[in-house]
């Protein structure tokens, strides 16, 4: 009985601290766990007593990487709870900032973090070396992606312009129109991306997923929707809670999500797509189409062409904004608190994103729940590992341990929600 | 003095615009009248009036016509003579040798329109140290050059106001190109307007105006009477000077300090003061460098550093600073007080302390 | 007063050249700079300073150290902090940027005919070293000529060997005293206030002028001193220093109640300072 | 001066919600500049590679929660010429620093079923309060603009000049409107320090005060005007107890406060 012990301290191009623990024996998997050692930072304890505007901008704190998806969790949250819809412009407007975290969120994870991965590189800046002109193209992107996050929100990290209700202030007309060039550069840029990447050789690594999303009767779904599975699940938001239940396994100090009976939930970009691809947008259905993504697909490799199809349709939906908005008189709509539960959920950028608040009648937070979606992925993300390790018993060290960071990275996991830094040692004994 | 009935107040605009000017006056933000581009007379605060007083201030709508119903925007016309940035010169090293190039200065004709009397006067204040010194600063000089004034007197006053302390309003006498008082009562909307200078002539001419009949400039005596009857505060000026240097040690320093935020929006907002860090932004590469200034304030410790530690390290001693430039040291560097008795720190004073009021007890008991 | 070389534009310095660089003493140094744009040398007078510039890096007012009768522009620089830090680490031939010079400098012309008192303190000495040059150049125009200088410890003596060459001049007097001595000390030890002697030093108070610069509690106990021994405060000069962002009254930073020290000084008569220089805080 | 060798720069993250890092990953127009100027020698968010230290300059995000991070911090700070730490988690101890005023083992039964599993101090803490910091940046998240600024002027030799001044005098540079005297919105910005660019008030909203207390904060001033505004004392504690709730100025000014 051969054994061999690999270890990696740093998984790097994630964003936060984990670490991986896996154990082989006699060429096979015997134990493959994702840990998460991101201390842990008690916000739910925390938001109790707080005032229900505060929850935004508080929540917003759990992740510097996608805070729109708590930023609007919190405020569809409590908007239900206080019975008031946020529709027309607003909404509109809405969709543009979180249309810009995805973006912002998908080209880092595909230029700076992933790509490099297909490509051989350890970092994009390596990459942008040999590959200049994608890297630049790259980050051109991005900042637009950031520059609609700063025109609506105020700023790309933590945006201030968010509150329950709407905004705080509103953008001109006018500079939304400003955006349409760099709008339609960004959506050529994209679909240029999908044919660079779906060029690139995907690892064979098919599995039957249970892809889970929001589906939206008329749109590709992002703030609202119903949680809809490829295997039959279709329940509303406030019913969350009966698919997905948390629980926390001692290897990690983030809670974990256990989905349905035995199975577990994959979410984000190739759930979506797989749930949503017929409503994307057009440009983006034909990019998909042109990719082989149009059904989808189960290789979590191309999760990367997933999310840059997901990068077209985000431009596409920008530019369809920006073009037809009309500045609205008020910047929100007024929100009395009432007493009561309700949630929100939303398509963060990794997947569905989950907060269930309880208030009193002043509006005070009695009770609070978030489920980042990192923490439901995490176990697909330990199953996938067992397999592709076991698939991949015949590379040498380095080159299996470069593979399996590769495959957390599908995921795009983003440690910093649901707990941080990869650690991972691979026992071959 | 020429009388300009209110449905031609565009022509004003217009052949302001049509002499070459960017017109920038009052609009309203947020909540508050503040100056910026001005297309025509829509764009102004019609029937607009601000309450002012320690530490707030509130606009109120109202049915009447007049234009220049508020008393005081939010700032002041420093922001557009003076800007809060500015880079000043550009420097390169290329090969390890050094080459500077100079920010070019700001010559924008620019039409202001709307300054209050206090506001003038504040501009000739900060002339005197900014054009007039031995060192002008040369975008300050061009962009005063280039300014066309449009002095609008006051006819009411806000409870802020001290202008008749300082000398400054509620009317301009001189140093303007053109000075309007808008009359809305006993008549027909109209204003009475007078040239100031060879450029105010050749508007007044260019729109062939009727003179003002001898009831209008009583209108304009008894509107401008009006806005100094409103007014409330006082500054005692006479031997203030000396009696605040005398006093550097005065208790009333640090009760003021228990109160004062040390935020130094007083000195923002002060159409005189003039204080500007000067500031290097390095690029990554090492080539390249923009050194720039920006409005400071006493009331920030770099202000007074020196290697080894700040001078003034206490609020008590920031604000005595503050408080002792404006009413007592600034007569002896410009020959006058560098208060015009605009009110502004006193309402966009967070915590509503009064110059006056800290200034007076302080000489009562000096 | 030579005027400013800033080409009409306030602020903008002109590129120089670091011809010598030598170490003074601990973390002091002097630079001779050269033009570095074809344009003239710039002329001042004593106890005037200039603004340099690193590029990137800030801008510091340092008095000029060198013969105002020519030669290359020199400064002498004590690295405290930020900027000074980098200064140091500059060699021969770096490039900085120059502006200047600035200020009301020493009274050396209206002195003439009185005996001169150059009272210094640790750095002190470097801006009234033009003074001194210039006042040997013209030794015949004044009456005695001395020196009190004071450091902290005998490692800290700036220009030491130049001193050494003034004191063996029998045209004016050195004192040179140490706030703590180190073994090998044979000189004086104390602070520079209590060396001022008229007797001693055969100057006559009613036709003084006194020179002095240094920390300002040093020039505050020297003021003292020589006001005691009968020189009037008209005609003791200080030098000041305060935060300076563009040493042409611009910026505001170096007011001391009614004076910018930029431009109203860095000199001045003591007498106009004596209602706030012992304020503190001010 | 410049170096002939390139700084090494290394990111090193505590308990934080990796925004301040991506701060740097959202330069996106001086990403290449940065990476040209120095060498990311432990960037684990960007990079696999790792340079051994030590470092020239060391980043530090997050604030010491656990016994782990308090020993970790120190090995960073000997790997570490210069240490900078970005962020209200480092300079303050964050978000998470709310447990500080709280039983800790309530936070965690609260979230977790099994708060055993946890390690976990009962503070968290600014990393100034375990070794020395030689520079900080402050702001929830740190500015873009400052931390290139900071990168450019340590290239430089220097340390660089950020302000020590409100955030109101920046808000009055940008020409905003007041939000407490024209509106009376309560805000911190007069005892807070600036750098983010008044954004709170640019958006008609009050500051919450996510880059700290200004050095020459008087937050009592304040809170007084606050309660003429009429905020009742558990408002007020909450405005201080935000994302700098530890910051002395504010922690202190809190308590002073509580019901
Ligand atoms: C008229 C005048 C003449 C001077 N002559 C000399 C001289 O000949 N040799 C010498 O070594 N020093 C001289 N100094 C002092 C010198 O300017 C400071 O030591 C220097 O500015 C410190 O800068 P720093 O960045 O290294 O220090 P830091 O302590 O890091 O200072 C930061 C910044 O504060 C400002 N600052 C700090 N201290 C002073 C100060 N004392 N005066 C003005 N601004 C300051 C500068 O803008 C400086 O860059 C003089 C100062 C003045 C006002
Ligand atoms: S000191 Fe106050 S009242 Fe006087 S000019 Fe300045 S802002 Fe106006
Ligand atoms: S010293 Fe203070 S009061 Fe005087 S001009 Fe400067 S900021 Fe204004
Ligand atoms: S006087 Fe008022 S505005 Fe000025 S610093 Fe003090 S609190 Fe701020």
């Amino acid at each position: 009985m051969s054994r061999r012990t690999i270890a990696v301290d740093t998984l790097a191009r994630v964003e936060g601290e984990g670490a991986l623990d896996l154990v082989i024996r006699d060429g096979k998997v015997a134990k493959a766990d994702f840990r998460i050692f991101e201390p842990p930072r008690y916000f739910e304890a925390f938001l109790r007593g707080r005032d229900f505007r505060e929850a935004p901008d508080i929540t917003a704190r759990i992740c510097g990487i996608c805070p729109v998806a708590y930023l609007m969790g919190a405020c569809h949250a409590m908007e239900s709870i206080c019975e008031v819809r946020v529709d027309g412009p607003l909404r509109e407007l809405r969709r543009l900032l979180y249309c810009g975290e995805w973006i912002e969120s998908h080209v880092l994870h595909m230029f700076m973090l992933h790509l490099p991965d297909f490509l051989g590189y350890q970092d994009s800046i390596a990459m942008a070396r040999e590959h200049g002109d994608l890297v630049r193209r790259g980050l051109r992107m991005k900042k637009i992606g950031n520059a609609l996050m700063t025109l609506t929100g105020g700023r790309e990290i933590h945006p201030v312009n968010v509150k329950v209700g709407g905004f705080y202030r509103l953008p001109e007309t006018s500079e939304l129109a400003a955006f349409v060039d760099d709008l339609a550069w960004g959506l050529e840029a994209a679909e240029q991306t999908v044919r660079d990447l779906a060029k690139l050789e995907f690892p064979e690594f098919e599995q039957d997923y249970h892809f889970l999303a929001l589906r939206h009767p008329d749109e590709y779904a992002i703030t609202e929707g119903r949680l809809v599975s490829n295997k039959g699940v279709d329940v509303s938001i406030p019913e969350y809670d009966t698919i997905l239940t948390e629980h926390h396994v001692a290897h990690s100090n983030s809670l974990q999500s256990e989905f349905l009976e035995g199975q577990r939930a994959h979410l984000g970009p190739l759930a979506r797509l797989k749930i949503n691809h017929d409503r994307l947008t057009p440009r983006a259905l034909q990019a998909a189409e042109a990719a082989g993504l149009a059904g989808g697909s189960n290789n979590p490799f191309k999760s990367l062409l997933a999310r840059a199809v997901e990068t077209v349709f985000a431009f596409e939906e920008s530019l369809r904004i920006v073009e037809g908005w009309q500045r609205p008189a008020q910047p929100a709509v007024e929100v009395v608190p009432r007493a009561g539960t309700g949630s929100g959920c939303t398509e963060a950028p990794r997947g569905l994103c989950y907060h269930r608040y309880t208030l009193d009648d002043a509006g005070i937070i009695q009770d609070a729940k978030i489920v980042a979606p990192t923490s439901v992925n995490q176990r697909i993300i330990e199953s996938d590992l067992a397999r592709v390790a076991e698939a991949n018993l015949d590379l040498d060290d380095e080159a299996l341990k470069w593979r399996c960071e590769q495959a957390i990275r599908n995921y795009d996991p983003c440690i910093s929600c649901s707990a941080h830094f990869l650690k991972l040692t691979v026992d071959r004994g | 003095m020429k009388l300009l009935q209110r449905d031609r107040f565009d022509d004003l605009l217009a052949t302001l615009r049509e002499s070459g000017y960017r017109v920038l006056g009052p609009r309203l933000r947020d909540g508050a009248v503040v100056h910026g581009e001005i297309g025509g007379s829509a764009d102004l605060p019609a029937g607009w009036r601000d309450h002012q007083a320690p530490g707030e201030y509130r606009l109120e709508a109202s049915d009447a016509p007049d234009l220049f119903g508020y008393v005081l925007a939010a700032q002041s016309w420093k922001a557009v003579l003076f800007p809060a940035e500015r880079p000043l010169f550009h420097a390169r090293r290329v090969d390890g040798r050094l080459s500077f190039s100079a920010a070019v200065p700001d010559a924008t004709p620019r039409a202001l329109l709307g300054v209050r009397p206090c506001e003038r006067r504040a501009i000739e204040v900060q002339d005197a140290v900014l054009r007039d010194g031995p060192y002008p600063d040369d975008d300050y000089s061009a962009r005063r050059a280039a300014v066309f004034t449009v002095v609008v007197n006051c006819t009411r006053a806000a409870s802020t106001c001290f202008c008749t302390s300082q000398g400054s309003g509620p009317r301009a006498e001189a140093g303007f190109d053109l000075c309007l008082t808008e009359l809305t009562d006993d008549g027909p909307h109209r204003f009475v307007i007078e040239a100031g200078s060879p450029a105010g002539e050749r508007v007044l001419a260019a729109l062939r105006l009727s003179d003002a009949t001898g009831a209008d400039r009583e209108a304009v005596e008894l509107g401008t009477a009006r806005a100094a009857g409103m007014i409330g505060r006082r500054l005692r000026n006479a031997g203030l000077p000396e009696a605040l240097k005398a006093a550097p040690e005065h208790p009333r320093w640090k009760q003021v300090a228990e109160r004062c935020l040390n935020c130094g929006n007083c000195t923002q907002v002060c159409p005189t003061c003039f204080c500007v860090a000067v500031e290097d932004q390095p690029d990554l590469a090492g080539s390249d460098a923009t050194r720039s200034r920006r409005w400071d304030s006493c009331f920030n410790p770099a202000h007074s550093y020196v290697a080894g530690g700040v001078i003034r390290n206490s609020t008590r001693s920031r604000y005595r600073q503050w408080l002792t430039h404006k009413l007592a040291t600034w007569h002896d560097q410009f020959g006058h007080s560098g208060c015009v008795g605009c009110g502004r720190c006193i309402t966009w004073c967070p915590v509503g302390i009064d110059i006056t009021e800290e200034a007076n007890a302080i000489r009562q008991e000096a | 007063m030579p005027q400013a070389a800033s080409h009409g534009v306030p602020m903008l310095p002109r590129p120089f050249r670091i011809a010598r660089a030598r170490r003074e003493i601990r973390n002091v140094f002097t630079w001779e700079l050269v033009p570095d744009d074809g344009g003239p040398q710039l002329g001042f007078v004593p106890g005037q300073f200039n603004m340099l510039y690193l590029h990137g890096v800030g801008e510091v007012p340092i008095s000029i150290s060198g013969d105002p009768a020519g030669g290359a522009l020199t400064h002498t620089i004590r690295a405290v902090g930020a900027v000074t830090d980098v200064l140091q680490k500059l060699r021969r031939d770096d490039s900085i940027g120059v502006r200047g010079p600035y200020g009301v400098g020493w009274p050396v012309v209206e002195a003439e005919g009185n005996d001169i008192l150059i009272v210094a303190g640790g750095l002190g000495l470097a801006p009234l070293r033009p003074a001194i040059h210039h006042v040997l150049a013209h030794r015949e125009r004044y009456g005695s000529v001395g020196i009190y200088y004071g450091a902290r410890t005998p490692a800290d003596i700036l220009f030491r060997k130049e001193l050494e060459r003034w004191r063996g001049r029998f045209d004016l007097f050195v004192e040179v005293t140490v706030d703590a001595a180190e073994r090998g000390w044979g000189g004086r030890v104390g602070v520079v206030p209590k060396l001022i002697d008229p007797k001693r030093h055969n100057f006559d108070p009613a036709h003084t002028v006194a020179l002095l610069c240094g920390p300002e509690m040093m020039m505050r106990y020297s003021v003292e001193a020589l006001e005691r021994h009968g020189v009037d405060s008209r005609r003791i000069y200080v030098s000041m220093e305060r935060n300076m962002h563009c040493a042409i009254g611009l910026c505001g930073h170096c007011q001391l109640g009614s004076e910018f020290i930029c431009k109203d000084g860095p000199v001045f008569p003591f007498a106009r300072l004596a209602p706030v220089f012992h304020l503190r805080e001010l | 001066m410049a170096a002939k060798r390139k700084p090494k720069l290394a990111v090193w993250k505590f308990a934080s919600c990796d925004g301040c890092q991506l701060t740097l990953l959202d330069c996106e127009d001086e990403l290449l500049a940065v990476a040209d100027a120095v060498d990311l020698a432990y960037f684990p968010e960007a990079t696999r590679a790792v340079l051994p230290g030590p470092y020239d300059v060391s980043l530090v995000e997050g604030s010491v929660t656990t016994a782990h991070d308090a020993r970790r911090i120190q090995a960073v700070r000997k790997q570490s010429r210069l240490l900078v730490t970005i962020g209200a988690c480092a300079t303050s101890g964050g978000i998470q620093a709310l447990r500080n005023f709280a039983d800790v083992g309530d936070y965690a039964r609260t979230v977790y079923a099994h708060p055993e599993f946890l390690d976990t101090l009962a503070t968290s803490t600014p990393i100034a309060d375990h070794v020395k910091v030689d520079f900080e940046l402050r702001g929830c998240p740190i500015d873009k603009g400052q931390l290139v600024a900071t990168l450019a002027s340590l290239l430089r030799g220097r340390l660089p000049v950020l302000p020590d001044h409100s955030v109101c005098e920046e808000c009055k540079r940008h020409g905003n409107v007041c939000v407490t005297v024209a509106h009376g919105t309560p805000c911190l910005g007069p005892v807070t320090v600036a750098g983010c660019g008044a954004l709170c008030p640019k958006h008609t909203r009050g500051c919450y005060g996510c880059f700290g207390p200004a050095p020459t904060a008087n937050p009592a001033a304040l809170s007084a005007r606050l309660a003429e505004l009429g905020q009742s004392p558990g408002q007020i504690v909450h405005l201080y107890r935000g994302f700098n709730a530890n910051a002395p100025a504010f922690r202190d000014e809190s308590k002073r406060h509580e019901p």
